[in-house]
């Protein structure tokens, strides 16, 4: 592990807008030095808030306590708080070249030149841009604008980085691979690491643990496994992946007793028949094929509508008659109902 | 976007007035203004008079007084309205801010002839200043008539559009690229010289061109303040109107738009502005 | 963002030119404007002249003038400098229309004096139009020193300044727009009306507002042309130096001042520019 | 299907630039009507002046056809092709309200206001938007103006609906929710539509048929399951979804003998034995949970990277010893390579 980097204790911190509106409610969260979190949720869930407090970029209400290690940040200011941060948009001097956007972060610390050099040459290649070093950044496709931007921000050895949206501005496919680069290359650099998204699949390949916001609130933090298998809220289960919530009329067709208005189930555990067996018949309404499987939208016989998948081999048209079984183990109730 | 190939109504609609324009406001006063030395003197007269005039030494003296002051009252306004742009953009609340760019922009709606009286009565021969400067003992202090005055009443009718376009200009700066430098751990002067003074590096260049242009022309101010200091556009109207010197008010005015030009000229390839603002 | 908190020098240090220039060139002024009356004839008298000026019938001419004149010289290059500057924008290349505007803008370098000279050797009663129309076996035609040589002149220096704006804000419109309208069947001419012309409608407003100020205020052209019809600023500028009739002086000041300030205000109201062209 | 409804044929459609770039090749592709296509491809691969030619505001090529049914429209102006388009960024005009945007097609074509406003009610109900029938497009989040600009885009009964990146600009979680309802309300319109995305999951959630474009010719046109399991090229393969390319050694170790350089296989058809045994061995060196199965990067002994799908229930740790299976039949071969 990096020996810059911190461990970070959020405690109380809270974010209320001068017109009154909590864009962030009392939120503590620990992350350990060199783990990677993301903060996942919608727009207006509060995690940029978060983050940008984190930063020193925002300043949190008043009882507010951001540890970094043992010391408390909250009134130090951001250039004092030896953070990097990654932009969505970049965020690159327009008016230096790569190698000088790389520098700017050791060269206003004082850093000797040579030493400078030394370190944006060992970065740039880190990032696979030595060949851009003299580049105008202009020059640079998104993606490359955004490895600069890595770099830039590792430069300086901060104790942690944030990162803000850093692939939302980019191509599909170019973000699944950019992705796969970033989480090799923080692994790889041993920092802490907080990593802003909306994108559940981005922050399951990248993050070591995922805090799901929602509202101003974390509603569940853990690891990727743990919130999908055993999500505390109808939010969490919702966000990552898909759900089927059986309604009371659908369990007690299947014999199913329970204290909850409905209980839940992901669509890749329904079990479905093409031969029409099962504990429940219905009709497909749509077949969605996805590659490596086919996701079904099935009428259940005068009730409601369960999402199943069904392996890309097996073959199922829309409106043939299918059974479907749920199995007992992987039904799961919630706390909160959204 | 409108396809040329679809548009060729619209095109010949705009079209006409583009050409009239051209033709009428660029191309005949140019011509006409080159010519009228030859066409009134005669060709050998006429250029001998261009000789004449470039050599003369109160002309030249009028012209370099007119180009310091105009140079003077565009650094001078520049940094002041920077300074006035950033905090408005930075500092106002929407509300607040309003209110100060309609009362900073109060000068516009004044003509220039005004400002000069104005600056004549603050420090002119029985002017506030001398009234003042007398009862604390001292003489009566006069600046209205010299370079002082024509600098202040200057600098008056351009700042106004100059602090607009700072504040404009600061609200489109990229506030991630000042994040990125704090993160980095720049203090704010290093944010202050190395993201938001090249950010509003255009502007400068624009809004110094537009003052410079402005205050080489400047006529109402000069007129009523330039008792002491030959300025140019004052000369031309001496020489057009007091002595019918048509030819030589002609040359002097193709010397001083030759020059405002050259100035717009090359700020606008400094800047990749594309006309918002010169 | 920078934050205020962490930016208590650079907010001090901005504040101190943003509160000098505040009570310097706006604060003492006015009031010494609006107090000069009472204190050059004593207060009972300078109220009645307050009074006896604003019902004053030359007086109100030269405002109905210059007024009437500012107007019409608004309009016209608006619709002139929105046809051009939307030409430049979409149907000139980027080389040609940098050419483009550095000549339309030409006018920018010429002082309003000038301007005003040019239009007699045009119009004047030695000018070209009277030797063509007395060639042509007509009358001389003079139109130099009435409304037309004004109204002329004004429109030469709005139109530049304008254009580029109109340019720009052409520039900036946003394109996918101008496609939706077009794919659901409009026509290019209700493009134009549905979307184009409102999309420039801040510009207009804008433009607008500062062409009519410009005019409002313009010395050097009107003191060049304006034998035959009296404009307020030449009003002005009698009655301070001919007449050193300081009260009145100051009164039609703060009427033209208050009259453009008005209207600059409106326009201010009537978009969200934040400054950029206001 | 929808009787406006028109079969398109794109014949020889070429754009090449005045500096001499060619934008797009000679491209050829038949659309049935009613039949929903995706043009899907990264950034730069044409699609987009595919789709504005076909709109009319992009003007192909000397010699390029486009045929709306046996009509062919590449002289005829955009305005009169009688099409609808929605746009990445909504394009809504800002000075009219809900109503007056859904309606402005209809009153360009001089429709009466009572046919009119009987024609924006129903599409307000489709897209589930009545209540903000007289509200400010500038009051609506991203999901609900591009429900309007489709509503917009279908009023006037358009031959074909043309789509550019109409998800692109919206959350992830909220894509994937508008995603499924475009694809629901796209056919109950029953409308030819052209739909163009760099989203491979988008792609095949909506479109009938996928034409993947590669530097700007069309690569492969098929359904989405032919595009995945018979990908004509390694670009098309590696697009949807992702491939481990097996190079000569690893096929000699395997025993596998083939004419061509390296044979593909996909993730999720590769067999991993946590009790290491397989044709080969290698070492686990990081693993992605993905909630329904997790991703596995695993470096056979001494020779290339290869990715591999477990289900999420199997215990697999990194740094484990596991043996790799390649089932023969699920190899496949590319005419072309990358």
């Amino acid at each position: 592990m990096n020996p810059d980097a911190t461990s970070i204790s959020i405690r109380n911190v809270a974010k209320t807008y001068d017109d009154g509106t909590a864009a962030l409610k009392a939120t503590d969260i620990d992350i350990k030095a060199g783990e990677i979190v993301a903060l996942l949720g919608p727009s207006g869930c509060g995690k940029t808030t978060l983050l940008r407090s984190i930063a020193g970029l925002e300043t949190p209400d008043v009882g507010s306590e951001i540890l970094f290690g043992n010391e408390n940040v909250v009134d130090v200011p951001s250039e004092k708080r030896h953070i990097g941060m990654v932009f969505q948009h970049y965020a690159l001097f327009p008016t230096m070249n790569v190698a000088a956007n790389v520098a700017y972060g050791l060269k206003v610390r004082g850093v000797a030149a040579a030493d400078r050099n030394a370190r944006v040459d060992e970065l740039l290649e880190k990032v696979r841009l030595t060949a851009f070093a003299n580049k105008r950044v202009q020059e640079l496709s998104g993606g490359q604008r955004q490895r600069v931007a890595l770099a830039r921000a590792i430069a300086p050895r901060p104790r942690v980085l944030l990162l803000d949206e850093p692939l939302t501005a980019l191509d599909a496919k170019l973000k699944e691979s950019l992705r796969d680069e970033l989480a090799e290359l923080l692994r790889q650099f041993g920092i802490t690491a907080i990593h802003v998204t909306h994108d559940q699949q981005e922050a399951m390949a990248i993050a070591d643990r995922l805090a799901v916001m929602n509202r101003g609130v974390i509603e569940q933090v853990a690891d990727a496994r743990t919130l999908y298998e055993k999500p505390a809220t109808a939010f969490v289960a919702e966000f990552l992946g898909h759900i089927n919530a059986l309604d009371c009329d659908t369990l007690k067709r299947i014999g199913v007793e329970s204290a909850a208005d409905s209980l839940y189930m992901r669509p890749e555990h329904v079990r479905v028949d093409v031969q029409d067996r099962g504990e429940l018949t219905g009709q497909v309404t749509r077949i969605i094929y996805q590659g490596d499987r086919q996701r079904a939208l099935i009428a259940i016989d005068g009730a409601q509508l369960i999402k199943a998948d069904v392996t890309a081999a097996e073959t199922i048209r829309v409106d043939q008659r299918v059974g479907l079984s749920f199995p007992r183990e992987r039904l799961f109730a919630l706390s909160d109902k959204k | 976007m409108l396809q040329p190939r679809r548009l060729q109504y619209v095109h010949i609609a705009l079209l006409t007035p583009v050409a009239t324009l051209f033709v009428a406001f660029w191309l005949i006063p140019a011509f006409n203004l080159i010519l009228l030395p030859l066409s009134r003197l005669g060709v050998a007269e006429g250029l001998a008079r261009y000789a004449q005039v470039v050599g003369n030494a109160r002309y030249l003296e009028a012209l370099f007084n007119t180009f310091a002051l105009s140079l003077g009252v565009t650094l001078c306004t520049i940094v002041l309205s920077a300074c006035v742009g950033f905090y408005l953009s930075r500092f106002c609340s929407a509300r607040h801010r309003g209110w100060l760019l309609a009362v900073l922009t109060l000068p516009l709606s004044f003509p220039g002839v005004i400002i000069g009286f104005y600056i004549i009565l603050l420090g002119g021969r029985q002017g506030v200043i001398a009234d003042l400067s007398e009862l604390s003992g001292g003489e009566r202090i006069t600046f209205a008539y010299g370079f002082m005055g024509l600098f202040l009443g200057y600098i008056y009718f351009s700042l106004p559009r100059a602090i607009a376009s700072f504040a404009a200009a600061s609200d489109a700066l990229d506030k991630a690229l000042e994040e990125a430098a704090i993160t980095l751990g720049a203090s704010r002067w290093q944010v202050l010289f190395d993201v938001i003074i090249p950010g509003l590096r255009e502007t400068a260049i624009a809004s110094a061109a537009i003052v410079f242009a402005t205050a080489m022309g400047a006529f109402g101010t000069a007129f009523t303040l330039s008792a002491k200091l030959e300025v140019l556009p004052i000369t031309i109207y001496n020489e057009f109107t007091n002595y019918a010197n048509f030819a030589t008010a002609a040359i002097l005015s193709l010397l001083l738009g030759a020059i405002t030009w050259l100035v717009l000229l090359v700020a606008r390839r400094m800047t990749d502005a594309k006309g918002a603002l010169l």
